[in-house]
């Protein structure tokens, strides 16, 4: 492939991983919202220039897919559910921006050691791919862990999969990207409608804080 | 031809087991289960002599366990020697169940699992691989456990059993790792094979403390015992006599199979560790069972005690062998296998004449008895025959194996190493202590329960033991009568085991009577005749007899007591099992147990009683199992906050893992 | 086979005979040296007479065991005392028992007696039968100890045997041999319940041993019990004397003379045996019961030592 | 070709029809009928292995074990749930509607673990394992409980992070497999990546293994990724516990062997011994403490199979013919017997009418039968002979010893301290004074029995055909 290809999709690659990080870094939820549609925007755009590099044609199905659903729908899902549940202004991180930030940094560090150290037996291009899609999901988990709140532990679960999907995308000529990215879209939607379902006020923590003691009778 | 028989023998009583499940409430399963098993027990007993006589070794591979492995059994002279003390127990056994086993409140608890537990006590004896034997080891356990847990209503009855299927399966573990040593790196698990093979030092070392670990703590020896007290007053008399009598044998032959056969040639040290831990539980055993007021409790402590002096036996045994005196390493271990039939033969009788009492009366705390031997005069003359037999009185067969063991530590001299001439002796000492200790112990058990005034009305009121029950009782007591008078008899028959073990065999004893006496050793030309002991006593007490009969005053008069002239006074006058002991606690348990008293007086004109307490301190619990269990729940209780996280700290876990491997990859790959 | 009867026959009528002029002695000696006269040596000959002479008395609540006890223990003593080398070392039986059989008799035969004290439920027979068994572990330990050190020393456990070898020139003085004997002195004192240990006299409740076990017995039992009683003192005296200065003792199928001279010096034996008997009771006095075990505990403590000493070096 | 589909397409079928079935008494009939067939075609695979056309398919000696496995528990729950959840319908636990989504469900999660069990495409096996997954969380919160709903969305929330994991490993498995093997399928069937592996990209296929290693160890169950598997017992209906327990965690362990097989086909790469090692004594450990404290009967089995599932982990980690092969019989065991369990369970709390264990007391005098097979099931689990889990049990320890006696000292204390646990709570309820009624039992305890003879048969004699099959599989495994 030209140099140029490799170049755009190294750009747009490294494009995600900044917004993650940034999702890291962003406290407050609309903006949180917006970054990840941003996100999953880039995601289509690199998605298609694969698809046109790899002149594989099917994955213009999958950036359709991500287009319209992971940078359309759901974000607008999510702002419907901030506004119901009336949370749009609270912040809530286990622990604070400054040490998730350099916990970030280590992560992306770590990831780029493990990559680098693959000798070119796969191509540049996916290396570089795998690469930054480790960081994405490595970050994602980092912001579910740390975030106590459900959106944004949402939102962390979807980058992870938006991390998937960079993969997957990378992997030159995959079979069952598009099955498996639908399967796992099923997923991410059965969790916002969970979200909905239990109308969680604040955290995955529980369904109910108050629950936990009626809960498994197992408290000493 | 031998293993066949035992192995049909082992089949027949699966089966009855299997048959007596489901009838196990008809009015004839007790007489049919127990008859059918007194049966199979005679005819393996049969079996096992007849191999013994003709001091023959039959092996046989059935294609069962391990594919690879197959099952193996195998009966040699030293197998023989255990299988005729398992049937000879489990025939007693059976035949007083027959009687006994009529009261049973549960049989359905029962009748099932007696068969299968002969049955798999019959199996360890003749396993002749790793996985046949901790199989029918672990099978063992299982189905005592369900006899002692048979009686489930009470608390301590399920802690019992608890505590008992927890060590059980902490012994069997230790059993699988000291098989795993001598098996070797490519486990093979015959035994045939391992004897091949011969282990180093360091792993011999191994094999033998793990083999004092696992079949130790079957076998009871201090500080694993604890089990033992619990389990045995638990379960149904004639389950605590097979448990006690029989298959702690089974577990000391676990230990002889293992040490003596398995492990080749072991170092002298080594025997000395043996040897220590057998003066170390007898003495604790007997010390303990002075303590105790129920009288099954006392019993099992003094299977403790006996199980002592059978592993001191063994340890001079090993001591005499590497040192290569055979013939004194013969003495010891005739001496052993003689006591470990006779403690089977008397432990059981006793047993039988507690499970008597407990029927006659509902009461197992001394304390409460009394005045039996007026109720109950049978079994009270049987226990009493069974209670000088293990308190080491001659003419009986526990004096004469007791004897063996110190005509074998008096030949320590000639031990080269001084630990050994020095530790054999004071060791024999202390078995003399522990002798004289249990007979204290049993003037006490004897003494409080069937003699004196009853203290409770159950005492009062209980009856005698009925017929098959007490012809068991005395059949057993016969065995140890004639096994004192003629010692050399059971020798003669115990020699080839010895000899399988120790390469020599004492001299035949002569049997023309009526000089049947025991000749240890050529060389120290001791000799103990029980014959004729016992043919004097009988003169003089003839003699003793006629002459009162002749020239004393035949006139006798009933009277109250005399006792000193003091009114007739309550029975709860009477000494009871703590009072008695007292002298020996003051002496003894002060340091053994930190036993301390205290008296509180009221005040003078309060009519508020006196009141007089002992507390003890178990070493072995409060040192070995306290801790344990106190570290496991404390290890419980910060665990178990993994219950209770959050989804999110679920997540934080998988999280670091991830990380944490991945970190792992990046700097060690 | 029939000299083996006649022997043993011999022996036992001895022991019977002289066990009661024993006691007589010590008794008047002690009265003798408490400047008192005294009841004549053959006082407790008349005292059992008189004893069989009388009607039993058997509380209501004495079962077999308490009736029979007196024959089984006066018959386990005797046969003891009958095994025991008194001025032969053919003692026709010599094979059947070594001399932990005889101690094993002695058991069997204390274990008799406090079963009987504990049958009629009295307190004081409780009493007595813990304190005679408290008193015995630790004795039967130190014989054992000692019996080891003879063993060592003799290399049998064999009573004439043991005499024999001792007696031989062979032998030296051994220090472990006088340690030996201090012990069996001590045990012997403990055994037949002799001050300091028991009072044979007393009748004080709290302080009795001994005869707390045979409070409730009287006539014919009580006189077995005696009789049995004073067979000990014999056999524990009679054993010192064959095993410690067995010099006089006749050897098997001895000629008449050496017959006579042994028997002779048995007698002196015994006389010595209880006039020193006699002198130690008047000398000490009586210790409270828990103090018993120390002094036991001595005498294993020297039976220890002595087989030590034994041990580390062959030639003491 | 027509039992290999068969055997998940008979399921796939069968759930579309019970979907439509409104009466449930014919539908729990249909489900064991389909669950019969698709076992009937399992049989038939035994004997014939018929080559797929195109290689989606594939039927080798590994997961032949497993699917005959996996068909047979199915069918005999089925039995068990037709007795029980008919049961759950009078008592009005669950209305008609549920039932027929039940049943439903079950027939889709069974099609969805055979498939992944019979496919030899990692992607699709990944596919199917996630369809399994959504199944059994829909099932856990069939109750509409909060503790129900609770439990499924934890097993939701980490079975999903868990499956994303797995899938990023699958990706990095194909992409270091692509420049070998070239683009599309091929990349992705095991029999090519297990021939090729030697050629891959080792620092990357280290990487893949942690995360399928953690991605599938999270549905196996195995600590610290176990959190969602006691609730998740615990809440749902009793037959699906028992699958889960008996079958689902089997098939995490399959695909965990299925890529250590890869990664053992290339030195270069580190060893994924001691990390199952490791997670497995972590395990062990972990869930034979927690047994102490646990007062729910069915969370209580729960954390006895994470620890079976930490010796299985532990016997592969090892390695070696005869692990390898302890490894397999004691998952075929602890299948057999955990199930078996769960159903025994099953019936208990429906006597007595709860879970709570210290409400559960004296049952072998209130209902003997019942009460003696429980028994006998924990003396079984516990590792006691004559059951087979004991036979697997003495080789995994004998080996470990054998090899790293330190390893299998830890192991012998786990499974004491978990022995130790086990029995006091058997103590508790099979025997003390009686609690509840002493109602007769109406449910057919034949699935227990059957279960437990089958165990107890392997205990004493392990017949040679399985044995030379079983054998050949830990040859397979290395």
């Amino acid at each position: 492939m030209s140099a140029l290809a490799f170049d755009v999709s190294h750009f747009l690659a490294g494009t995600i991983v900044l917004l993650s990080l940034s999702l890291l870094y962003q406290d407050r939820l609309p903006p949180l919202i917006n970054i990840f549609a941003v996100q999953s925007l880039v995601l289509a755009l690199s998605i298609a220039w694969q698809a046109q590099t790899q002149g594989a044609s099917h994955l213009l199905i999958t950036a359709g897919i991500e287009l319209c659903f992971k940078a359309a729908i759901i974000p607008y899902v999510l702002y419907r559910l901030i506004r119901h549940l009336k949370i749009h202004r609270t912040v809530e991180t286990v622990v604070g921006i400054g040490p998730t930030m350099i916990a970030g940094m280590a992560l992306i560090g770590l990831s780029m050691a493990l990559m680098m150290r693959a000798t070119s037996g796969i191509g540049e291009m996916a290396r570089e791919d795998l690469a930054f899609a480790l960081c994405v999901i490595l970050l994602g988990l980092l912001m579910m862990v740390t975030r106590r709140n459900a959106v944004s532990q949402v939102i962390g679960f979807m980058s992870i999969e938006n991390g998937l999907v960079l993969a997957a995308t990378g992997a030159k000529g995959m079979p069952f990207v598009v099955e498996t990215f639908v399967a796992f879209s099923v997923l991410i939607a059965l969790i916002v409608i969970g979200v909905f379902l239990f109308r969680i006020r604040e955290r995955f923590d529980t369904v109910d804080v108050a629950m936990l003691d009626r809960f498994r009778g197992e408290r000493r | 031809m031998s293993v066949t028989g035992v192995l049909l023998c082992v089949a027949a009583l699966l089966g009855i087991s299997v048959a007596a499940a489901p009838n196990s409430r008809k009015p004839w399963a007790n007489f049919a289960t127990y008859g059918a098993c007194a049966l199979v027990c005679a005819a393996a007993l049969s079996f096992a002599v007849a191999a013994l006589i003709g001091s023959d070794t039959s092996t046989l591979i059935l294609p069962l366990g391990l594919p690879w492995l197959g099952m193996h059994f195998r009966v040699d002279p030293l197998a023989a020697a255990f299988l005729a003390v398992v049937n000879f127990g489990g025939v007693a056994a059976s035949v007083f169940a027959l009687g006994y086993g009529r009261h049973e409140s549960a049989p359905q608890r029962v009748l099932p699992f007696i068969p299968a537990f002969l049955a798999g006590m019959n199996l360890v004896v003749v396993a002749d691989d790793a996985f046949a034997f901790l199989l029918s080891w672990e099978f063992m356990s299982l189905t005592s456990w369900a006899l002692v847990v048979s009686h489930d209503r009470s608390a301590e009855t399920l802690r019992a059993g608890l505590v008992y299927i927890v060590m059980a399966s902490l012994g069997t573990l230790a059993l699988l790792f000291a098989f795993g040593i001598l098996a070797g790196p490519d486990g093979q698990y015959a035994f045939s094979s391992m004897r091949a093979h011969g282990l180093g030092a360091d792993a011999t070392m191994a094999v033998l403390f793990l083999a004092l670990l696992g079949a130790g703590s079957k076998a009871g020896i201090f500080p694993l015992h604890a089990w033992l007290p619990l389990a045995h007053p638990a379960a149904p008399s004639q389950v605590s006599a097979l448990m006690s009598g029989v298959m702690t044998k089974v577990a000391v032959y676990a230990f002889i199979r293992i040490v003596f056969d398995l492990l080749g040639p072991i170092d002298w040290r080594l025997g000395m560790v043996v040897i220590g831990v057998g003066t170390v539980t007898a003495l604790y055993g007997v010390l303990y069972a002075l303590m105790q007021h129920d009288l099954k409790r006392l019993l099992a402590y003094h299977t403790v005690e006996n199980i002592g002096i059978i592993f001191v036996g063994l340890g001079l045994a090993l001591a005499f062998r590497a040192n290569g005196f055979v013939a004194a390493a013969a003495l010891a271990a005739t001496a052993a296998l003689f006591h470990v039939f006779n403690h089977s033969a008397f432990k059981s009788l006793l047993f039988f004449g507690a499970g008597a009492v407990q029927n006659a009366t509902g009461e197992r705390d001394m304390d409460r008895l009394g005045g039996l031997i007026h109720a109950m005069p049978r079994t009270a003359m049987a226990f009493l025959i069974g209670a000088a037999a293990i308190s080491a009185l001659p003419p009986l067969n526990g004096f004469a194996s007791e004897w063996l063991i110190f005509q074998a530590a008096f030949l320590s001299p000639a031990f080269p190493q001084w630990g050994l001439r020095l530790l054999a002796p004071a060791s024999a000492a202390i078995l003399a202590l522990s002798a004289a200790l249990a007979a204290a112990c049993f003037v006490k058990a004897f003494g409080v329960t069937f003699l004196g005034r009853a203290r409770s009305d159950a005492a009062k009121l209980a009856c005698e033991a009925d017929k098959i029950s007490l012809a068991a009782m005395f059949g057993l007591a016969g065995a140890c009568i004639f096994a004192g008078i003629v010692p050399g008899y059971f020798t003669n028959l115990l020699a080839p085991a010895a000899q399988f073990l120790t390469t020599a065999r004492i001299p035949a004893q002569p049997l023309a009577a009526p000089w049947t006496s025991l000749l240890p050793v050529a060389a120290s030309h001791n000799s103990y005749s029980g014959f004729v002991i016992a043919a004097c006593l009988i003169v003089a007490t003839a003699l003793a007899s006629l002459a009162m009969h002749l020239f004393a005053n035949r006139a006798t008069r009933r009277s109250a007591a005399w006792d000193c002239g003091y009114p007739d006074t309550s029975p709860l006058t009477q000494y009871t099992a703590g009072s008695f002991a007292q002298p020996i606690r003051r002496v003894f348990a002060t340091m053994a147990f930190r036993a301390r008293e205290t008296v509180e007086m009221p005040v003078p004109g309060d009519a508020a009683p006196a009141q007089f307490r002992v507390r003890l301190w178990d070493p072995a619990w409060e040192l070995l199992y306290a801790p344990v269990a106190a570290a496991v729940n404390f290890l419980a209780d910060r665990i178990n906050v993994f219950q209770f996280l959050t989804i999110r700290r679920y997540l934080g876990m998988v999280f670091f893992a991830l990380v944490f491997l991945l970190t792992v990859l990046a700097l060690w790959t | 086979m029939i000299a083996t009867v006649f022997m043993l026959a011999v022996q036992a009528i001895l022991v019977l005979l002289l066990a009661p002029l024993l006691t007589g002695i010590v008794r008047t000696a002690k009265a003798r040296l408490l400047r008192r006269r005294g009841p004549s040596v053959f006082q407790p000959y008349r005292d059992i007479f008189r004893l069989l002479r009388k009607e039993t008395v058997v509380a209501h609540n004495a079962s077999w065991l308490f009736v029979a006890a007196p024959t089984f223990v006066f018959a386990a003593t005797w046969v003891a005392a009958t095994l025991v080398p008194t001025f032969t070392f053919d003692v026709g039986l010599g094979a059947a028992a070594d001399l932990i059989a005889i101690v094993g008799l002695l058991a069997s035969a204390r274990f008799g007696l406090a079963l009987a004290g504990l049958d009629t439920g009295t307190s004081f027979g409780g009493i007595g039968a813990s304190r005679e068994m408290m008193i015995a572990t630790i004795a039967e330990p130190a014989m054992l100890m000692l019996i080891f050190s003879l063993a060592l020393v003799a290399g049998t456990t064999r009573l004439p045997d043991i005499a024999f070898f001792v007696q031989s020139p062979v032998l030296g003085l051994r220090i472990s041999l006088l340690l030996a004997f201090v012990g069996f002195a001590m045990i012997a004192v403990a055994e037949n319940g002799r001050i300091p240990v028991d009072n044979p006299a007393t009748h004080l409740e709290l302080t009795m041993v001994h005869e707390a076990m045979l409070l409730e017995y009287s006539g014919r039992h009580l006189a077995l019990m005696e009789l049995a009683h004073a067979m000990k003192l014999l056999l524990y005296v009679s054993l010192i004397a064959v095993v410690f200065v067995p010099w006089g003792v006749a050897p098997a199928r001895g000629s008449l003379m050496q017959f006579t001279t042994a028997f002779l010096m048995y007698g002196g034996k015994l006389y010595i045996g209880a006039i020193v008997l006699a002198l130690f009771e008047v000398t000490i006095a009586k210790m409270r019961v828990f103090r018993v075990p120390q002094f036991i505990g001595v005498a294993l403590m020297l039976g220890l030592l002595a087989a030590l000493l034994r041990l580390v070096s062959g030639g003491l | 070709m027509i039992p290999i589909a068969a055997v998940f397409i008979v399921p796939l079928v069968a759930a579309v029809v019970l979907a439509l079935i409104p009466v449930y008494r014919i539908a729990a009939w249909l489900n064991v009928a389909a669950a019969l067939l698709t076992f009937a075609a399992a049989l038939a695979l035994l004997v014939w292995r018929p080559a797929t056309p195109w290689h989606l398919l594939l039927v080798d000696d590994l997961n032949i074990v497993f699917i005959v496995l996996n068909t047979l528990v199915g069918f005999t729950t089925s039995v068990f749930s037709n007795g029980y959840i008919a049961h759950e319908l009078e008592i009005g636990h669950l209305k008609p509607a549920h039932l027929r989504f039940y049943h439903a469900m079950y027939q889709v999660l069974m099609g969805a673990m055979n498939l992944a069990l019979l496919t030899s495409i990692t992607g699709l096996m990944w596919v199917a394992i996630e369809l399994a997954t959504l199944t059994t969380i829909l099932m856990v919160g069939i109750y509409r409980t909060h503790e129900a709903l609770e439990a499924a969305w934890k097993y939701f929330i980490l079975g999903s992070v868990g499956i994303a994991l797995a899938l990023f490993g699958t990706i990095l498995v194909y992409s270091v497999a692509q420049p070998v093997v070239g683009d599309g399928l091929p990349a992705m069937t095991w029999s090519t990546l297990a021939a090729h592996a030697a050629q891959f990209d080792p620092a990357i296929l280290n990487i893949a293994f942690v995360f399928l290693l953690l991605g599938y160890g999270t549905k196996a169950g195995l600590v610290p990724l176990h959190a969602w598997l006691p609730d998740a017992h615990a809440e749902g209906p009793t037959p699906i516990s028992a699958v889960l327990s008996g079958l689902l965690l089997n098939v995490a362990i399959y695909a965990i062997l299925r890529f250590k097989m890869v990664l053992a086909a290339n030195p270069a790469t580190i060893a994924p011994g001691p990390l199952m090692m490791a997670l497995g004594l972590i395990s062990v450990l972990f869930a034979a403490l927690m047994l102490y404290r646990r007062r729910d009967i069915k969370r209580f089995f729960a954390y006895s199979s994470i620890e079976h599932m930490g010796i299985i982990a532990f016997a592969f980690g090892l390695g070696g013919p005869l692990a390898n092969f302890a490894g397999l019989l004691h998952m075929a065991m602890h299948s057999l017997t955990k199930s078996g369990i769960f159903f025994a369970v099953g019936h208990i709390t429906r006597i007595k009418g709860t879970q709570k264990i210290s409400a559960i007391t004296g049952l072998t005098t209130s209902h003997p039968v019942l009460g003696w097979i429980f028994v006998a099931c924990v003396a079984a689990i516990a590792g006691l002979p004559p059951f087979g889990v004991f036979t697997s049990e003495f080789l995994i320890v004998t080996t470990a010893f054998a090899q790293r006696p330190w390893l299998a000292v830890i192991l012998a204390t786990g499974l004491v301290i978990s022995l130790g646990a086990l029995f006091m709570r058997l103590n508790s309820i099979a025997f003390g004074e009686p609690s509840g009624d002493a109602s007769p039992d109406r449910m057919s305890v034949l699935p227990v029995v059957f279960h437990l003879g089958l165990v107890l048969m392997i205990g004493i004699f392990i017949p040679g055909p399985v044995v030379s099959w079983f054998r050949h599989v830990a040859q397979l495994l290395g």
